[in-house]
């Protein structure tokens, strides 16, 4: 862990958001492609 | 076979199939080794101390920002034009990774801005435009949400999206106009004695690129799933009427 | 005058009628039939412009014809006599108040529109279509909440003067209009569960 | 198309007063903000150019739902789309009766309702200057706005959050010139470009306003 | 009467995000008045108490009409007059159905759009203490003009020119609290003032609603 | 069931009808008939309880009746099923599907309100009567839009499930309904010009 100084709070408040955003699109978009997926499979028969 | 074939939404979803877990480990890959490196692997910079980390994140974040939207508005012109069903949905499922960007881009702006200028929010012209940006997303967004049939919404957004981009421009000089502000100029010109120095400069196109990867990869893992809805609403459309 | 060859129409992207073919010429009348939902509207709002359709051809002499809704367009603000004034203007013709008389709205003519019955509403909505002078009227149920005696008014008037001023009219309807004119059922003409051009088309 | 402006303008007037309502909410808001700020004279001298703009804009937006969404309720707008007037012209006509009923209420009144605020002498006639020529801009892109959502039945909301970012740069300006003749500055620039916007707009939305009329009827 | 909320709530949702809708607008009002007044950070932080309550009053106020008005076209509100719950319910139900959906969301975000505004820190959790127990207020006095104005087709002017000087007092004691603990001072006295006046009005404000109601449904 | 004794009503406080008098038992209909504009919607009002009569007596057990107006209240955002299963909550009913199936709307169950035609529309207008539960109808034009089919239905549903539990209704209309049941035509009705209690009567 790199020494961030008297800015460690906002360098790593800064990481841990933007982490959270990417996981938040990424996730919502992985998990409603798989829900849409199964459902096509489903209707598709 | 023309290029826009691969428009038509089953060629679409046969050759993204293979496509997309490539687009996804290249983000991945390059997501880690970028920001490992700008994290761990780079010096303080003598002015901003540690602050600098953050531009990793910013800058790729605000790139794509603006560029989901112009990939949007593109799309939307295409779609007017051409009306290849893809790329409607393709505008329709950018925005929320724009939106995504743009609030990562202001959120990590403002966290910088507070040891930077002070404050965590000022009405620095760059900032400013981003927030409407945001709320042009948003607009776009509640557009898409609010109508029910999916080729009039398709239509009204891309007329909206195309009227935005003009009124965006606008707002940019507008803003300009109004207040000189705080924010740095460009730093990524081909111009070397603007640039960053390398140590941060290399680090970074590392992330941009894996910034681009993810973009592309969500963009396409979303308009497949755009499509896959179009085409449960055509069967259920279809076996009502059977 | 109006022509209809091998036509499909479409409700929010979804086949609604296909292979309609029908012609009406001048002083005539086509009646449209069919149970709720086969795509009456649809198939007026389709001849009269308002919405694309999927495929075939409608044959029409160019700004001749003239649409009235379901809704009729009645200002509720406004007094019979200004909202068929109204109307006149846009169409550029003069407004002669006899119309006032085939309708029986002489007695309503100062009326603000909206202290109508429903009737007396309908019967204002349809005297829009002796102003405007059109010879091709395109009409969806025109006759709902109307009296037996002012149907009779009405298609008096449609055989009286629109007609026999070389005026021709497709009129959906459920009731009995008392005009012998031809009929058309439209349910043999519904879409095949499987009819292409509807706005899904590419995702099947 | 003078029928339908003329229509649209008795309309407003029969409806209770169409041109004194719109006025009557410039004139709340700028009465509602001392209550909310405080009624310090040097404060409110200091925020007056953009309270007055800002008002302006609410009091244009809140009654751009009504341009187009009662004609399609009652089936008028049908009507008129199925008539001889190009719907480009249906859309400049609701516009500038929208400007008549809303707009020029607002200019005339602006002197006074700066008065109340405090604004500086000298920036009156630059307030009334550039809400004359920048609040026609705020019409013809709400019609716009109210052209893609007709139909639509989400009241104003959605209709407000479509058209506001698209009136930054009309209140930049309007407000920046008001801002700078209350500070002894020569305003010409921004009054030009606010007149510039209020032309393009006026030019070009139309079209922009008639497609999405075109689509919303299908 | 649950039945009726959760049809309003689910309607709001169904409508395209009613939820979001109120607070995209007050977050654009927020954004607004920096372009109109100027970015400077002590002007701003010294009016945004005022402006934050004027902007939640502005976004409640531009959602008023739908609460009567898309029932009474399509003839709901006849029905639901003549079904077996009393108008007063239906009314209380109505305010609660708008303040859910456009007056909690605010009370969630006024800390972010508080930081725009360079609202000094110490004020935040008054802030959203004066917004929850004011909120309501606007909601329930908005549906009594709501319910006087229903079925004049005269869209939201008449009705915020009906409803704005009613919520002068909750918006004097809001603001108040507000600018008070801005000033480090304490802000005891106008919360409790303006929980008082919403407790007042859900108290009394229903009967003159359902009264307004029953007029106008005649 | 329902006693109206010399009653009078008016519109917008001019009196429209009087001396109106009608008995209607436990499974019994009564049509109201009259040109349009004589006040038959004025009528169903007064009885529905949404204006007072200006004098005359109406007799009916409380919280037992129900009324449909021009326009049916149907929300076009939610589906089919969901507008029916509200207004039975409103009025505490269980909701049976069945229903569904005397209105034909099996089909639609899932469909949003919104994107229906204008006659199955007016069937869920309609359904809903069958939802709530109450004795007492007062309907307005039940059978604007709809198709003979649906029309026959629609009487089918009055006389086989609403008349023989023992409901009594009121219906304003038009048209033939197929039922054999005692008319009321309202012209005799119609208010004299110097007809007493309008609300301008204090500056005569
Ligand atoms: C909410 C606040 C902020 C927003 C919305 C914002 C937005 C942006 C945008 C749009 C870019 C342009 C990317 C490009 O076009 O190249 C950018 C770049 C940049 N920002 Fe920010 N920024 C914010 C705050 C800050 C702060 C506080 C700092 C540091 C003190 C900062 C430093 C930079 C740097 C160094 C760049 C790279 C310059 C460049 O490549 O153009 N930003 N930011
Ligand atoms: N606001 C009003 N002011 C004055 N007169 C009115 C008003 N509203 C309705 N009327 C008149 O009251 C009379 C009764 O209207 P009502 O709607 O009851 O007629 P109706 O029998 O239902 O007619 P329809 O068959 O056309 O529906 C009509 O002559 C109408 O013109
Ligand atoms: N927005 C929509 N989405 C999907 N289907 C729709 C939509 N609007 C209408 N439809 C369907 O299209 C079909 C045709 O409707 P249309 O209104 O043309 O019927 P119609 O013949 O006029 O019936 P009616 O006699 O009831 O007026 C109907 O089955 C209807 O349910
Ligand atoms: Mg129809
Ligand atoms: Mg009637």
């Amino acid at each position: 862990m790199p020494d961030l100084g008297t800015y460690a709070t906002e360098v790593l408040s800064a990481y841990a958001v933007s982490f959270v955003l990417l996981v938040a699109i990424v996730g919502l978009s992985w998990r409603r492609a798989r829900r849409v997926k199964r459902e096509l499979e489903q209707r598709d028969g | 076979m023309s290029l826009w074939e691969y428009a038509n939404p089953r060629k679409f979803m046969a050759w993204t199939a293979p496509v997309l877990p490539w687009a996804f480990g290249l983000a991945a890959v390059s997501l880690t080794v970028g920001l490992v490196w700008g994290f761990f692997f780079t010096p303080d910079d003598f002015r901003q101390g540690s602050t600098v980390k953050i531009i990793y994140l910013h800058v790729p974040a605000a790139l794509m920002a603006i560029n989901a939207w112009f990939m949007m508005l593109v799309a939307s012109v295409i779609w007017l034009v051409r009306r290849h069903h893809v790329s409607a949905l393709a505008a329709r499922a950018a925005a929320p990774v724009g939106i995504t960007m743009t609030l990562m881009a202001l959120f990590t702006g403002a966290v910088w801005g507070s040891p930077m200028w002070g404050t965590w929010w000022a009405w620095d012209p760059r900032l400013t435009s981003f927030l409407i940006l945001f709320l042009f997303y948003l607009g776009y967004v509640a557009l898409w949400e609010a109508i029910e049939d999916p080729d009039t919404a398709a239509d009204l957004t891309s007329v909206l999206c195309i009227v935005g981009s003009i009124f965006a421009v606008l707002s940019r000089y507008a803003v300009n106009f109004w207040n000189q502000g705080l924010h740095q100029g460009a730093s990524l010109s081909l111009d070397a004695e603007e640039n960053v120095a390398d140590v941060f400069w290399f680090p970074l196109l590392v992330c941009i690129a894996g910034f681009v990867a993810l973009f592309v990869a969500l963009v396409l893992l979303r308009t497949r799933t755009e499509i896959r809805l179009r085409r449960i609403r055509a069967l259920d459309a279809r076996s009502a009427r059977a | 005058m109006l022509a209809v060859r091998d036509l499909a129409c479409a409700r929010s992207g979804v086949p609604v009628l296909e292979r309609v073919t029908f012609k009406v010429g001048p002083g005539e009348v086509l009646i449209l039939r069919g149970p709720n939902g086969v795509g009456k509207t649809t198939l007026l709002r389709t001849l009269a412009g308002l919405q694309p359709a999927l495929s075939g051809e409608i044959d029409l002499p160019d700004g001749e014809s003239a649409y009235a809704s379901h809704a009729d367009g009645v200002k509720a603000a406004l007094t019979v006599t200004e909202n068929l004034m109204f109307w006149a203007k846009v169409y550029q013709r003069p407004f002669a108040p006899d119309v006032l008389h085939a309708f029986d709205l002489t007695d309503l003519a100062e009326r603000a529109a909206g202290t109508l019955s429903a009737g007396q509403k309908r019967r204002l909505g349809l005297a829009r279509l002796g102003v405007i002078g059109r010879k091709v009227l395109f009409l969806d149920e025109p006759t709902v909440s109307l009296d037996a005696f002012s149907v009779r008014m009405f298609a008096d008037w449609l055989r009286d003067t629109h007609l026999t001023a070389g005026g021709c009219a497709v009129i959906a309807t459920h009731i009995d209009l008392g005009l012998d004119v031809p009929e058309l059922d439209l349910t043999p003409f519904k879409a095949a569960w499987d009819a292409t051009g509807g706005s899904d088309e590419a995702f099947l | 198309m003078i029928a339908l402006l003329r229509r649209d303008l008795q309309l407003a007037v029969r409806a209770g007063g169409g041109f004194g309502l719109g006025l009557a909410f410039f004139l709340i808001v700028i009465v509602l903000v001392p209550f909310g700020v405080g009624p310090e004279q040097t404060v409110l001298a200091r925020i007056a150019p953009g309270i007055l703009w800002v008002a302006a804009l609410l009091s244009a937006l809140l009654s751009l739902d009504r341009i187009f969404a009662l004609d399609a309720e009652d089936g008028s707008l049908a009507l008129l789309a199925t008539a001889p007037i190009p719907l480009e012209g249906v859309a400049v006509v609701k516009a500038a009766a929208h400007w008549l009923t809303s707009g020029l209420p607002l200019v005339l009144a602006a002197p006074v309702l700066g008065a109340m605020l405090s604004l500086p002498p000298p920036a009156y006639a630059t307030l009334v200057l550039s809400l004359l020529v920048g609040t026609p801009a705020l019409s013809m892109i709400g019609t716009f706005g109210a052209a893609l959502t007709v139909g639509l039945r989400r009241g104003g909301l959605l209709l407000s959050l479509l058209v506001l970012p698209l009136y930054v740069p009309t209140l930049i300006f309007g407000a920046e010139a008001v801002r700078r003749a209350a500070d002894g500055l020569p305003a010409t620039a921004p009054l030009i470009l606010t007149a510039a916007i209020s032309a393009g707009t006026f030019a070009l939305m139309p079209f922009a306003a008639a497609a999405g009329l075109r689509v919303n009827l299908r």
